[in-house]
């Protein structure tokens, strides 16, 4: 296991230096500049600014300094918030985000895996409907939809919640939904084809013939195999959430790393577009890794392979 | 070994290795299906293969059709070397596919699949499937391919109106004989059937061997049958071979193969197979082989069944013993007997 | 079921020569799809829908001379109403809600319907090629598609409009360009699994080429999953175009796509409801009926079912 | 020897979307303890429909039982509760099926899937369950057992597979044990390994067993009874030897004469029974064996004949047997 680990960073290491790398340059042939945004600069403040953030120099050279500051973890300056640098923003803006995210998470887990199994479980009941049609449902409402209505009814109709803004968990609660509910009925829908598939496999009919209850049944010989599907969906997905969705961040305005990104990619903020992406794939890799590592606790037989 | 004319296939020293994944650190391990594998087959006879699963008959079945590459050795049609009839497409790592030649050389060698269903197009209709080597071949076309298919269909038993239909309107049986129709097309030479009935209720193997022997007698084909059931193998060919492990251990016709078997796998073979009579099973005594098949990947050393074999001498685990003949049509492959 | 085909001794000649017809796998779908009451009742939603937004513009326009600039600033935002024909309200500048919804709606269709064509298509032959071929080619093409899901699609979208001047072509480009991955890696695998069946074996052994192979038996099967996965992907490109047009990186004002209504909505929902309301209720109902037929179409062609 | 089953007239129907499958149609047979019955069917036949009704595990619906009466050891199984039932699943009856390979769970260990059993029915600790386990899987003939305990069942072959069932339907030394074509998926010296340790257990234990297969090779080696069902129904009964030497149903007969036997000679060729196996939602109306039966007669198509008793162990259902 522990060389499969090894050899997979390895290829997780090149796959992120060609992302920055990529990302690098396509950036750099985006119209416009870092200075071009705002009123018109006088050339000799523009000759400085230039020379602040090295951008004079040739390409090669800014990408070796800019791959020499990130090995030691700096990701440079913010050309929009030139006091700022990019490790400071994200440092205060991505736990926010990652917070919503795990709540996010929490309640597509739990609400998903749970309608998931009852769908499965009592197949083609009333049960089973109401559940898969509530996930279709889920599925059809994008953020920018749910949101707003949970905010006219929730938070201005019924006064329980915050419209907005951060500050005590209640502020967490509406965004979190939000965010969260498409995911649930992803994982919902997974869960239910995971499990019919299994449930109609023989062992489980092997089980029930040993005379075990159906709770075990389910939970101890259906569950595992049933979960593989969303498990891989999930690697992915979490890493949507822990980053952040630009969308909910905006509509509940929580101080996150969300808007950020929107923003700089229109001021070309070059290092904090670049901070962000590295931020994201690093994310998104070391979760795949951790999927495929998951999946190989399950199902034994990929570990073996 | 004679490079005899008379005979319609020659196979010498045939051997299909698969390399497997490379794993980390170790080097990369080869699954050696078919291990040198000589056979001489003449016009119009039926040779039997027989053997357990992982012995490596149907490879050898599709390695001699030229439907997999050969690693080594040579199989010879009618006087043409067919292993070197193949071309290397898109440079260095690309693909090996048959060339035109080989194509050509099929009209004359055609196969009946295993899986009735698995082996016919679901989208494609009867007339399609039976017609498409006439097709490819642009022999006939229109009207006359409708005939031609009809008449094939009537020869293996189905109703000629069915031609519209689909694969998954029929029952297993019947998908077999579409199968044989389809082979039958371009009235070959030769016919590889690879497990033709293991797929089949006992009631329908009974009448798919009867329509092939019906069949070869009305269009002087030769077959090689590939099967695990020996009393159906025997049953219809001329000539068995018993197979272990990727090689022939023993060979020679089907009434010796059964009364006067030579090597301990056949006879254990035989000892295995229950008889549909309740008084001889009763006072049979049957040897039953210790342990599971061993794995093709890295097989025993010396002769590949030692591990197995209830007579088993030490001579066996060093050497590999060859396939000598113990008379003019019966060999064995096995140091003691 | 037609009746089963029953076998014929080998003398009786057949009586009458009428070919009897089979039903394809398709036609067997079909009647499996028209079966699914609720796939239907949606189908006919999205025919709607579509037709709703194709000519309700042209017809708003003559009748009322509605069209999605015309500003009526004196009447300002107002809820929905029948006299003056407002049934969606209008917004803050006065225009009718009801025809920027149903351009706005056109747009996003197209978007939706182009970008899962090009994901469909360049998924399908990449996925197909690398099946067949396998080997170091397949994995190759495989390890390419692999980085592609690495990278961060929302960012790269992102890059990609702020690069280059937005456009409606650029939005198919970017979308369709990340929607083939998983089209590709499905064909791939369906590809794989029927290169194991024997009708491949058994069509190269009655002399087909390899590109017979590919269109005849290949892609046919293909098809199926194909399908399944192009209609589960159109509502998601909507839903994706409408992301980029919320955040103001999709479809440029003036004209309207769901994504920017929804956006003036959020912005003037506090104080004038309908302006999120109504895009609201119309894009779920498109997502929600796409959704369900999508649903209904993988179940006709899924062979699992027709096991019963 | 006391009779540890008896069926009475026992129906399980398929309510499908457009019709209804017969699957069993009146099944009616009884078991003593200790013997091996063997039940002879084609596909179709309702074979193993049988023998999972015979433990409720059909699964409700589609399936449903119409009439029929299942008495084991006092407990009519068709009227028992839930919980009833499951008591006796794997304890009292237990089952093997036809493919190892998918037969255990292949995301558990094998000391898993066995402990379980003992802990559920005989409240083991899982010490103890685990040495008893270990016990039962070196009996099945598994080399060094405390070792592949711990493993996965995708690291077992075939035949090591089925053995390891054998061990888990064993492990509460059932009364019955159903074995549905324990050994059509297996190659047949393993076959013969696994009959052969059949035939011990049976002996040693005394465990009935029902051998469902379509072989009628297994049939004659393992079984002193058996049942030839076709179409859902039971066409003949007999004591094996009856059975092979003086077969009365055509079907039974032409079955016998069907298939390849070592013996025969060469170029005698096989007679085979024409048309396709019986499709169960639409049986032919009267015997269903009518449309391909070379006695079949008027009568035979109209109504189902009645059971002709040759001798107290050997009957059959065809009009032109005669008694």
């Amino acid at each position: 296991m522990l060389k499969f680990i090894l050899g997979r960073s390895f290829g997780m290491v090149i796959t992120l230096f060609v992302i920055i790398f990529v990302s690098f340059f396509v950036i750099r042939f985006a119209k416009g500049s870092p200075f071009s945004q705002e009123r018109e600069v006088p050339p000799e403040v523009l000759q400085d600014l230039q020379a602040r953030y090295g951008f004079d120099k040739p390409m090669s050279t800014q990408f070796y300094n800019y791959m020499k500051n990130i090995v030691r973890g700096d990701l440079g300056l913010s050309t929009k918030y030139p006091q700022r640098t990019v490790n400071e923003i994200i440092a205060i803006s991505l736990p926010k985000t990652m917070v919503l995210g795990f709540f996010a998470l929490l309640w597509a887990v739990i609400v998903g895996v749970t309608a998931g199994v009852i769908g499965a479980v009592k197949q083609n009941t009333k049960w089973d409907y109401s559940a898969m049609s509530l996930a279709m449902v889920g599925i059809s409402l994008p953020s920018f939809v749910l949101g707003p209505i949970l905010i006219l009814f929730f938070a201005l109709y019924l006064l329980w919640f915050p419209a907005g803004g951060w500050g005590s968990a209640k502020h967490l609660v509406l965004p979190a939904i939000t965010l969260g509910t498409i995911y649930a009925a992803y994982i919902a829908r997974l869960t239910r084809g995971g499990m019919l598939e299994v449930i109609r496999a023989n062992f489980i009919r092997t089980a029930r013939a040993k005379g075990l209850k159906e709770k075990a049944v389910i939970w101890k010989h259906a569950f595992k195999g049933g979960i593989l599907p969303v498990v891989t969906f999930l690697g992915p997905a979490v890493a949507h959430l822990m980053v952040g969705s630009v969308v909910v961040e905006k509509i509940f305005n929580t101080p996150g790393l969300g808007p950020y990104f929107v923003d700089a990619a229109f001021n070309r903020d070059y290092f904090l577009i670049m901070g962000i992406v590295i931020v994201y794939s690093a994310f998104l890799l070391v979760l795949n890794l951790l999927v495929d590592v998951i999946y190989g606790i399950i199902d034994p037989r990929i570990r073996y392979e | 070994m004679s490079q005899n004319p008379q005979n319609l296939l020659q196979v010498r020293d045939l051997k299909v290795h698969f390399p497997m994944p490379k794993k980390f650190g170790q080097e990369r391990a080869v699954v050696k299906a078919v291990d040198g594998i000589d056979l001489d087959i003449r016009a119009g006879e039926t040779l039997g293969l027989v053997g357990e699963s992982g012995c490596g008959k149907s490879t050898l079945g599709r390695a001699i059709l030229q439907l997999i590459r050969p690693t080594e050795g040579s199989v010879t049609f009618e006087g043409q070397e067919l292993t070197t009839l193949w071309k290397q497409r898109f440079g260095l790592f690309g693909v090996w596919s048959p060339n035109e030649m080989m194509r050509r050389k099929r009209q004359d060698m055609q196969m009946i699949f295993q899986d009735p269903f698995s082996s016919l197009n679901p989208r494609m209709t009867v007339e399609d499937i039976v017609g498409e080597p006439l097709k490819n071949y642009g022999i006939l076309s229109g009207k006359a391919l409708r005939e031609k298919v009809q008449d094939l269909l009537q020869t293996v038993g189905m109703d000629p109106r069915y031609i519209r239909r689909y694969p998954h309107e029929f029952s297993g049986g019947q998908c077999q004989r579409i199968g044989i129709a389809r082979a039958l097309a371009l009235n070959p030479k030769i016919i590889v059937a690879d497990e033709p009935i293991s797929a089949l209720d006992v009631s329908i193997q009974a009448q798919i061997l009867n329509l092939l022997e019906k069949l070869q007698d009305e269009f002087n084909l030769t077959y090689i049958f590939i099967a695990h059931d020996l009393a159906a193998v025997r049953h219809i060919s001329d000539r068995v071979a018993v197979m272990y492990l990727g090689k022939v251990v023993e060979i020679s016709d089907q009434e010796t193969i059964i009364k006067n078997p030579k090597h301990p796998y056949t006879k254990a073979l035989i000892s295995a197979i229950p008889l549909p009579d309740p008084e001889q099973e009763k006072n049979r005594k049957h040897i039953v082989l210790e342990g599971d098949v061993p794995s093709p990947i890295n097989p025993p050393s010396g002769c590949s069944f030692h591990t197995r074999c209830p007579i088993a001498e030490d001579r066996c685990k060093r050497e590999l013993p060859i396939l000598r003949n113990l008379n003019e049509n019966h060999r064995v492959s096995c140091h003691l007997v | 079921m037609a009746t089963p085909a029953q076998n014929i001794d080998l003398n009786k000649t057949p009586s009458g020569s009428t070919l009897l017809e089979g039903t394809s796998l398709w036609k067997d779908a079909w009647q499996r799809l028209r079966k699914n009451k609720a796939a239907v009742v949606c189908g006919f939603i999205v025919l709607f829908l579509i037709i709703a937004c194709a000519i309700g513009p042209q017809l708003l326009d003559w009748i009322f001379g509605y069209t999605f600039e015309a500003q009526d600033l004196e009447y300002g935002a107002k809820g929905p109403t029948l006299a003056p024909f407002h049934p969606f309200g209008t917004d803050f500048f006065g225009r009718d809600l009801l025809t920027r919804v149903l351009v706005g709606g056109r747009i996003s269709l197209k978007v939706g319907l182009i970008a899962a064509s090009v994901a469909a298509i360049v998924g399908t032959i990449y996925g197909a090629v690398s099946g067949f071929f396998g080997g170091k080619i397949d994995d190759g093409m495989m390890r390419f598609v692999d980085v592609l899901y690495a990278l961060p699609y929302m960012f790269l979208v992102i890059i990609l409009v702020t690069i280059f001047e937005k456009s409606e072509s650029l939005l198919f480009v970017a979308l369709g360009l990340v929607g083939w991955l998983t089209t590709a890696r499905i064909v791939r695998g369906q590809v794989l699994s029927l290169k194991e069946q024997d009708f491949i074996q058994a069509a190269r052994s009655i002399g087909a080429r390899s590109h017979s192979i590919i269109f005849r038996h290949l892609i046919p099967n293909t098809l199926g999953p194909v399908i399944v996965y192009f209609t589960l992907t159109v509502p998601t490109m909507i839903l994706q175009e409408a992301f980029l047009s919320f955040l103001g990186l999709g479809i440029q004002p003036p004209n309207p796509s769901l994504g920017t209504l929804m956006n003036d909505g959020a912005n003037q929902m506090l104080v004038y409801w309908w302006t999120i309301v109504f895009p609201g209720i119309f894009m779920s109902l498109l997502l929600f009926s796409l959704n369900f037929l999508g649903d209904g179409v993988r179940d006709a062609l899924d062979p699992k079912m027709r096991k019963g | 020897m006391g009779k540890i089953l008896s069926v009475d007239d026992l129906r399980i129907y398929f309510k499908m979307d457009t019709n209804i499958v017969k699957a069993v149609d009146g099944l009616s047979f009884d078991l003593d303890e200790g013997e091996i019955l063997g039940v002879v069917g084609e596909s179709g036949s309702g074979k193993s429909v049988t023998c999972l009704g015979l433990m409720d595990l059909n699964p409700q619906p589609p399936a449903y039982y119409p009439s029929g009466k299942i008495e084991f050891r006092g407990t009519n199984i068709m009227k028992a509760t839930k919980e009833q039932l499951r008591k006796i699943r794997g304890n009292e009856i237990s089952m093997i099926f036809q493919d190892p390979m998918s037969s255990l769970n292949p995301f558990l260990t094998v000391e898993t899937q066995l402990c379980e059993v003992l802990i559920e029915h005989e409240g083991m600790s899982s010490d103890q369950a685990r040495k008893k386990s270990i016990e039962m899987l070196a009996k099945v003939g598994i080399p060094s057992p405390d070792q592949r305990i711990k493993q996965y069942p995708h690291q077992f072959s075939g035949g090591m597979r089925q053995r390891v069932m054998i061990a888990m339907a064993l492990l509460c030394r059932p009364k019955l044990l159903i074995a549905d074509e324990p050994t059509t998926a297996l190659d047949v010296t393993i076959q013969a390994q696994i009959l052969e340790l059949m035939r011990e257990l049976n002996r040693e234990y005394g465990t009935s067993i029902i051998l469902i297969t379509h072989d009628l090779g297994v049939v004659a080696g393992m079984s002193e009874r058996a049942l030839v069902m076709y179409a859902g129904k039971i066409v003949e009964r007999a004591s094996t030897k009856d059975l092979f030497e003086k077969p009365q149903h055509p079907y039974t007969h032409a079955l016998l004469k069907s298939i390849p036997k070592l013996t025969d000679v060469k170029g005698k060729s096989l007679d085979p029974i024409p048309g396709l196996p019986p499709d169960l939602s639409n049986l032919p109306t009267g015997c269903s064996f009518h449309p391909r039966c070379s006695r079949a007669v008027e009568k035979c198509k109209e109504s189902y004949p009645e059971v002709v008793t040759l001798d107290p162990t050997h009957k059959a259902s065809c009009w032109e047997v005669n008694a």
